[in-house]
């Protein structure tokens, strides 16, 4: 147990140069950007002299380090400044969005897990069968067609011919009100709330876009649960199993998944942030609030604290993923920490 | 209690049907100890997979009958077949660790039998378990119970694997190859274990082993298999005695013993006289107290801890010890792979301890001191031909080229008795014995002075071992050179060594000319070791 | 929908409630629009083709009840609507107005540049005579000083409620009225999520003009145009704002919509005189006649708006945007080019914005095609939107280039003013002439009834023309489509009002 | 191995032949992939030569007309045929994956090869460095390069190249370290090899088969990357055809009854995808020896 709590402990230690490089980065690349903000926000009939002035009140006007210097300080102090655009603080802003993301993202994982899993376990218990190569097809395809296509796609023939769905116009639709503030997930303040009507509302909302995105994600997850249980099938614990005269469920879930669940989570982790930052373009397409078209925004517009602010946010969820993922290893694998690397 | 009449077992795979097994027939009795010898791929695992049913995914009795307590093993339900698996008949495997599921405790592990079989209940699985445990022997059972495999050690992982088998009392135990991987002498405490279990429980056992001593020792009966097919069986004395197959002759004679020489392990007609070799007085390389320590997690881990011993030009030194003893360690700072902690390696005089092993690639003395590796499949490129792989060290330090380098290769080959039309395929397409050669051919291509050999043929048969070892001697009179011999299995050090060093933990304990020390040891660690390893009764005289 | 409820969707995000602060966006002047009141506002006027657009030639009250010009047009002397208040209750007071003007012209950047316009530059031009009477001061009569008025950007705030959350660093309390509008317009602000909704309700006492029949309006921020489309296809809205001039010219067969060309608005190809070969009239000419005006109106704007190519009578008034002499006639373009001094062409960037990319990629790709036939090859730049103004506004170093200024006030030397005259913004060609320049200066100011008007207008009109600096393609529309409500009204600053709104019957 | 080479034998040669034949054969949907790959190469190739129109033309008269007889694919809204322009876009499309794909491979096989062997620091900081890039969201990150470098075809490849990067250096860096100790790799020091040559041309090489399935996917990515940096406006300039900006701007057009203009780049894009996707296992195959027989 100690060897796991250092394992983790290291972990967090591993992510401080890590969130430090994403800072340095998100800095430098900001500045990169072509755009002059000042010139973006003085508005389109600016003079020099308002320009100017602007450039002042950002503190641009600084040099380079010393607007680092400045960036570091007030990070320091848990603010990361305020959005030029919105003129909101950036942190505000993201607090609000970033649930809409997790929201989104998850149910798309849940759902390609529950599709993907037991797919990649037929297809292991008959490799190269028919239904192996069939699954191999299916989830192929899904992978191959850019995600703001298949959203389109879903929202003509879902909305706009069969007129199932609803419109999409975001998390809920103006019917409903939102639900109070507690977690930011609509479908668990909803819930909490026991307003059982906006849940289902703020569930046939997500619905097309989830779908859109587990589409994109239903390869990787049954490719790596195929090879996996492939591999836990074929080893000798398994044969030791099978000589016991386990049964075949226990087999198959006890044994064999247990243990192809660990390259199968590490799968995971890298697929929920992959579809983190791939959710932009199925953001704009269904119009949802969510951190990756607020980054699109804030990117075309080169505003600096927002672009920042939202890389860093992040880099946080991608360590805390890895830290869950640790944990989820450390669940899974007793091993986990005794020969950490 | 089991009869099984012509079992035939096939495999369907990319290039057709494999046969494996080909008509094998044979009864066991109530309380009987049956053994199968054999070589590898003879069908030995698949006859008892077949048994249990529970061949790989294409894999399928083709023919043949099988008969356990009148439940036929060929026709019966999967059901069934689950019940009499576990309960009537159970199985170990090889490679203990492997054969546990490495992420539940071996506590658990044991009541999911347990409980599968009817024998315990919710509330009683753990006691049982435990007690399961303590039949085993394992000291502090109840704390084992909460441990999972890689907490345990070998030896502990195989009592637990002896555990999960016997649990149900089951009526027939099959034994494939229970110790391969195992140090000799915890070899020695498993086989006795099963052996007094299966005694003190009445119950019939077969042991599936490549190791004829080992089969002799723990038998009553022996099968001998060769291509799916058995060709001789009987009494273990008496087939020792007096072999009446080629085959089994060829194996009798393979097999190490008490009081033979590396010739008569070869089968008759092969065996030339055994050339005669000239060893120097002047010391070729000397070991000065030498250590390593490496840096652990926990502290420093002490491998090597000041050994000291020199090796004769044209001198064969053995050197013997339980796994983790610091062999491999001693001979890779030797042979410049790794750098010493402190101490000295005299080659000729000059100190190599001095030169830094990453640089020593470019050093003229680098191929005068060669190795040949324990496992000859992990020590080829898989992506290089045989040829591609002898030729490497002629290519980086000699400057033959062309015509006159593919001449070495071929007089090389030769020399090692390797065929020239291999020489064009790649590793996985060559058999073990194939694939030593190649590793053999290697390390003397560059014409070295010194050999190591760390555990060469522990990964080989028998049979495939004693040409080995015969290869190796003809070679080292042929060329001159001095052996340093690696080995956990004294009987084998005894055949081709004149000297012999033996280590515990790190440290010589026990040093001196082979006889000497194998037949009358000072230290008890040595005499441990030789009592440990399996005795075959030597052979009628021919 | 519900009969006193109207759902709109559009691309744009609100970025700000608050139009005097630095960096809002041109979406959210709505906001100003709607929740707030200007002392006076346009009339409306109803087009041939039956809808309904503001007209600049009438000033009506909003906030004010009446107002006088002195004869010497320095003051102008506006007397409140007694019974307006603000949302909280508290009535409308000259103070209020004051503060709000001397907050226009103070906090900078555009609201600031706006004021200007109409000689509005300190704030001791205006004064809080009594509760009810406010006077504005002006350094010169200006034709524009009244206009201006009613733009957007002069809106009269709570001063009390905003003087309130000032503070020391921020005394026009920006920070506060980013989020929290307080004003006396028609509607308030229930709710707005940035990026994603803003809700209108509502405000019963209003007096600034008859009270909106809707109650509530929401307006939802959808970015995928596609997706606009299926829901005012559905019905879902009731208005889809700012279409795509395909989706309108599709749409109009389905249901109602509006395509008004915009006042003052020309998409134009700009020369840039800092590059050599535009430096030559006759090349910039050839261009003129090589550019296939008609594909390009029909391509980039499906026939919505209005063309501005082909002139053939003389200039008889003052009216603009007009149609330019040229045409499209590639023969006449070759006998120029090979005239010019770049007989042999030359290579030249076609410069264009991402983010304007509906119209300018199309328009851009033909144009690139019919100067690649007069010898002149070009590669289409696309610029990022964020570098976008900076390249062809302020450093104006793109030398061949698509632009699209509009004028919000509707006079042509307002436009000159802006888009010919030396160093002016949108004058992204680097032009320069002279006489041009003069004759801007003294049309600014100058009453359009002015005998002097239309002669210098025609004279500038001629000179542009023959110069060609920018050439005009056409005059861009504002597509609304709108299925189950009416009422709607265009505007010059092209953003939705939605106070005349009501929702239509059946 | 470059001088290591022996005069290799007429027999390995057609060996290998054969074994690429036998991997084909073994498995159809692989035989499948390839053919189709040959298609798109095929394509590339000569695409530009014989597709029917100009795929820069633009007829405005006959803009966004449907699949026609003359035009099987339809036009889009500029006039121009929307089939020579798929076809003509298939060079450009794999220009940019495989070129991606080739720097990530070579920087990341770089990378990954000399900390897996090395270890240590070395190893810590490479690993903390990829950890920073895919602690990033990849594809904001292709698109705040793109935005900052500017969106030209070099800097996409770029873009697509930086963040494929820690996935190659990974996979490398795990496949050396565990072959580090390898007896082959002793063996090759004992030969006289430098540590630079028993990795480069005894170490790496193991690690490709494993790479050829990620090369194979991330060949997709890279498509599908540019197609949505296309959709985000990000994407390579007009009027270049490209899959993803057609598909991106037909996207547009799919409610107003124009599907052509999405459909047939989608489909192609897919096909592609798709086809990248499917080499994989193949290509694994036919560079592993051990899969010889
Ligand atoms: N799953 C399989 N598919 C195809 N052939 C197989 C399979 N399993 C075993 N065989 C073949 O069956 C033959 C017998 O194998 P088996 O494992 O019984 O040998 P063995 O005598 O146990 O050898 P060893 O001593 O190496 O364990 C071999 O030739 C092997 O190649
Ligand atoms: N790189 C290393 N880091 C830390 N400890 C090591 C390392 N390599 C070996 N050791 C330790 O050094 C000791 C000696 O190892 P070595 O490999 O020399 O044993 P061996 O006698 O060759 O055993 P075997 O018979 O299993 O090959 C062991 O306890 C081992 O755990
Ligand atoms: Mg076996
Ligand atoms: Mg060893
Ligand atoms: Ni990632």
């Amino acid at each position: 147990m100690r060897g796991r709590g250092t394992a983790i402990l290291l972990r967090i230690a591993q992510a401080v140069p890590v969130i430090f490089g994403v800072i340095v980065i998100s800095f430098v690349l900001t500045r990169a950007l072509p755009g002059d903000p000042a010139v973006q926000f003085a508005g389109a009939a600016a003079t020099p002299e308002s320009i100017e002035e602007v450039r002042k009140a950002l503190g641009l006007d600084k040099s380079l380090p010393e607007q680092f210097a400045i960036y570091l300080g007030d990070l320091a102090q848990g603010d990361l400044g305020q959005s030029v655009s919105t003129g909101r603080p950036v942190l505000t802003e993201l607090a609000a969005r970033l649930p809409a993301s997790l929201e989104l993202t998850l149910t798309a994982l849940i759902l390609s897990c529950v599709v993907a899993i037991p797919l990649g376990i037929l297809a292991a218990t008959r490799p190269g069968s028919w239904v192996d190569q069939l699954c191999r097809l299916l989830v192929t395809a899904g992978v191959s067609l850019p995600t703001f296509f298949t959203g389109l796609v879903l929202i003509y023939v879902f909305y706009y011919v069969l007129g199932i769905a609803p419109s999409p116009l975001g998390r809920l639709d103006f019917i409903y009100l939102d639900p109070p503030h507690v977690t930011g997930f609509f479908l668990i303040d909803a819930a909490l709330a026991g307003d059982w009507e906006t849940w289902v509302g703020a569930l046939k909302q997500l619905i097309l876009p989830a779908v859109t995105l587990a589409l994109f994600t239903l390869a990787p997850i049954a490719r790596m649960t195929r090879a996996a249980m492939l591999t836990a099938l074929g080893a000798d614990y398994v044969r030791t199993a099978r000589a016991a005269g386990l049964s075949r469920h226990k087999i198959l879930y006890g044994y064999a998944f247990r243990n192809a669940l660990l390259p199968v989570v590490t799968t995971l982790g890298m697929v929920f942030s992959f579809v983190l930052g791939a959710n932009v373009l199925v953001e704009k397409v269904f119009a949802w609030p969510g951190i990756g078209s607020y980054a699109v925004e804030a990117l075309v517009v080169s505003d600096y604290a927002a672009v920042q602010g939202f890389v860093l946010a992040m880099a946080l969820l991608f360590v805390v993923l890895n830290l869950v993922i640790d944990l989820a290893y450390s669940v899974i694998d007793p091993r986990f920490g005794a020969e950490a690397k | 209690m089991l009869s099984i009449s012509n079992l035939c077992v096939s495999f369907k795979t990319r290039r057709g049907d494999v046969d494996a097994v080909k008509g094998v027939s044979f009864e066991l009795a109530n309380g009987e100890r049956l053994g199968i010898v054999g070589e590898s791929g003879s069908g030995k695992s698949v006859t008892s997979y077949a048994l249990m049913r529970i061949l790989d995914a294409g894999g399928r009795i083709k023919a043949g009958e099988a008969v356990y307590g009148g439940v036929d093993l060929r026709r019966a339900s999967e059901s069934a077949m689950k019940d009499i698996r576990g309960r009537e008949i159970s199985m170990i495997f090889q490679n203990p660790r492997a054969a546990l599921n490495p992420i539940r405790k071996v506590g658990h592990q044991i009541e999911d039998v347990l409980r599968r079989h009817g024998q315990a209940t919710a509330s009683n699985a753990k006691e049982k378990a435990i007690e399961a445990l303590e039949a085993v022997r394992i000291n502090d059972a109840p704390a084992r119970y909460e441990a999972y495999p890689f907490e345990l050690s070998g030896g502990m992982c195989q009592r637990i694997v002896i555990a999960i088998a016997l649990a149900c009392n089951p009526r027939l135990l099959i034994a494939d190859e229970p110790t391969t991987g195992l140090d000799i002498t915890t070899q020695k405490t498993v086989m006795d274990l099963v052996d007094e279990l299966v005694r003190a429980r009445g119950m019939s056992s077969i042991l599936i082993t490549h190791d004829l001593g080992l089969a002799s020792q723990y038998c009553d009966r022996i099968m001998v298999m060769k291509d799916g097919l058995i060709v001789e069986e009987g009494d273990p004395a008496e087939l020792f005695a007096n072999p009446q197959h080629p085959y089994t002759n060829r194996l009798v004679d393979a097999t190490p013993r008490r009081g033979v020489s590396i010739r008569s392990l070869l089968p008759e007609d092969r065996r030339t006289p055994e050339p005669p070799r000239e060893i120097r007085d002047e010391p070729l390389l000397e070991i000065l107290n030498l250590r390593k320590t490496y840096m652990g997690k926990s502290g420093p881990v002490h491998a090597v801890k000041g050994v000291s011993f020199t090796i004769r030009q044209g001198e064969s030194v053995g050197l013997v010890g339980e796994s983790g003893c610091g062999k491999s360690t001693t001979s890779s700072m030797i042979v410049r792979l790794l750098d010493s902690s402190s101490g000295q390696i005299l080659y000729k005089g000059e100190d190599l301890a001095a030169l830094p092993a990453k640089d020593f690639a470019r050093n003229p003395l680098r191929g005068k001191i060669q190795m040949v590796f324990q496992d000859a499949t992990d020590s080829l490129n898989p992506r290089h031909t045989a040829r591609q792989s002898i030729a490497e060290p002629l290519h980086r330090m000699t400057d033959l080229k062309g015509e006159r380098l593919a001449a070495r290769v071929l007089e090389l080959a030769e020399l090692t008795g390797l065929p020239a039309h291999l020489l064009d395929r790649f590793p996985h397409q060559l058999s073990g014995g194939q694939k030593a050669r190649v590793g053999i051919a290697r390390a003397i291509a560059p014409d070295p002075d010194l050999l190591i050999l760390d555990e060469p043929t522990a990964a080989l048969d028998v049979s495939i071992q004693a040409l080995v070892l015969n290869l190796l001697a003809d070679l080292r009179a042929r060329l001159g050179m001095s052996y340093l011999f690696v080995s956990h299995d004294l009987n084998v050090v005894r055949l081709l060594c004149d000297k012999v060093v033996v280590m515990k933990g790190g440290a010589i304990v026990e040093a001196g000319p082979v006889e000497a020390v194998m037949d009358a040891p000072t230290n008890p660690y040595t005499s441990e070791l030789l009592s440990a390893a399996p005795q075959a009764p030597s052979r009628r005289a021919a | 929908a519900s009969a006193d409820q109207i759902v709109v969707v559009t691309g744009q995000t609100i970025n700000s409630l608050d139009l005097h602060r630095t960096g809002t966006n041109r979406p959210s002047y709505q906001v100003a629009i709607n929740c707030y009141d200007r002392l006076v506002t346009f009339g409306t006027k109803t087009l041939e083709n039956g809808d309904i657009s503001f007209d600049y030639s009438q000033i009506e009250p909003e906030l004010a009840e009446s107002w006088t010009t002195s004869e010497d047009g320095l003051t102008i002397t506006f007397k409140l609507k007694p019974d307006a208040t603000f949302w909280d209750g508290r009535k409308v007071t000259a103070e209020d107005v004051k503060w709000s003007f001397d907050r226009a012209v103070s906090v900078g950047g555009f609201p600031t540049t706006q004021m200007k316009a109409g000689g509005l530059s300190r704030p001791d031009q205006f004064e809080a005579v009594d509760e009810a009477t406010f006077v504005v001061k002006l350094d010169a009569p200006s034709k524009l000083s009244l206009p201006d008025l009613a733009v957007p950007v002069p809106f009269v705030i709570n001063s009390e409620v905003a003087k309130a959350h000032a503070t020391a660093d921020d005394p026009w309390a920006t920070e506060y009225l980013h989020t929290n509008p307080a004003g006396s317009g028609a509607y308030k602000v229930a709710r707005w999520d940035s990026g994603q909704q803003i809700v209108f309700e509502r405000f019963d006492g209003w007096v600034g003009g008859p009270l909106p029949q809707v109650k509530r309006v929401i307006q939802r921020e959808v970015p995928s145009p596609a997706t606009r489309r299926a829901l005012i296809e559905r019905g879902d809205v009731q208005v889809s704002f700012d279409i795509p001039d395909k989706d309108a010219a599709e749409l109009a067969e389905k249901m109602t919509v509006y395509s008004t060309p915009i006042a003052n608005t020309i998409h134009v190809v700009g020369l840039n005189f800092a590059f050599e070969p535009f430096q030559d009239p006759k090349v910039r000419q050839a261009i003129a006649y090589a550019i296939p005006y008609e594909a390009i109106f029909q391509t980039a704007a499906y026939g919505r708006g209005a063309p501005l190519w082909g002139a053939t009578d003389p200039i008889t008034d003052a009216s603009w945007p007009r149609k330019s002499p040229y045409f499209t006639d590639l023969d006449k373009a070759k006998e120029l080019m090979a005239a010019s001094s770049f007989a042999n062409g030359f290579k030249v960037p076609l410069s264009i914005s991402t983010d304007l990319a509906s119209w300018m990629e199309p328009t851009a790709l033909l144009i690139q095609e019919a100067v690649g036939k007069i010898g002149i090859t070009c590669e289409v730049e696309k610029i990022p939107g964020a570098n976008w103004r900076t390249a062809v506004l302020v450093e104006k170093r793109l030398p061949f280039h698509l632009e699209n200024f509009g004028g919000w006030l509707d006079t042509p030397d307002y436009y000159f003013f802006w888009a010919y005259m030396k160093g002016n913004l949108f004058n992204s060609s680097n032009y320069e002439n002279e006489e041009l320049q003069k004759l801007t200066e003294e049309t600014l100011p100058m009453a359009q009834d002015d005998p002097e008007y239309l002669p210098k207008i025609k004279r500038m009109f001629e000179i542009a023309f023959a110069d060609l600096p920018r050439i005009p393609l056409y005059q861009p529309a504002l597509n609304v489509a709108v299925n189950g409500a009416s009422g709607y009204q265009f505007w010059f600053h092209r953003q939705l009002d939605v106070r005349p709104l009501s929702v239509a019957e059946g | 191995m470059t001088d290591g080479t022996l005069p290799a034998a007429p027999v390995a040669r057609s060996q290998t032949a054969s074994h690429i034949l036998y991997v084909l054969r073994e498995n159809p949907v692989t035989a499948a992939s390839f053919v189709m790959f040959a298609f798109f190469l095929l394509s590339a190739l000569i695409g530009p030569y014989v597709v029917p129109y100009d795929p820069l033309a633009t007829d405005a008269v006959n803009a966004l007309q449907p699949p026609s007889f003359a035009h099987p694919f339809g036009t889009d809204a500029l006039g121009r045929d929307v089939f020579s322009r798929v076809i003509v876009a298939t060079r450009l499309d794999l220009v940019i994956s495989v070129a991606a794909v080739a720097i990530s491979f070579v920087i990341g096989s770089v990378l990954g090869a000399i900390a897996g062997y090395r270890g240590g620091l070395i190893d810590a900081v490479l690993n903390r460095i990829l950890d920073t890039i895919m602690a990033f969201p990849l594809f904001v990150l292709a698109m705040g390069i793109v935005a900052a470098l500017g969106n030209s075809v070099t800097n996409i490849i770029i873009a697509t190249a930086i963040i494929n990067i820690p996935f190659y250096a990974r996979l490398v860096r795990a496949e050396v370290n565990i072959r580090r100790e390898a007896g082959f790799a002793l063996a090759a020091k004992l030969a006289g090899n430098s540590d630079a040559r028993v990795l480069a041309f005894h170490i790496f090489p193991n690690a490709l088969p494993p790479m050829m399935v990620q090369v194979s996917l991330n060949l997709g990515w890279a498509i599908l990357n540019a197609a949505g940096l296309s959709f985000i406006g990000l994407g390579v300039k007009p009027p270049t055809p490209e899959w993803g900006i057609m598909v991106a701007e037909g996207a547009n057009y799919i409610v107003s009854g124009e599907w052509w203009l999405a459909l047939f780049p989608g489909l192609w894009l897919m096909l592609a995808v798709f086809t990248f996707n499917m080499m994989g296992d193949g290509l694994r195959d036919i560079v592993d020896p051990r899969r010889r027989t």
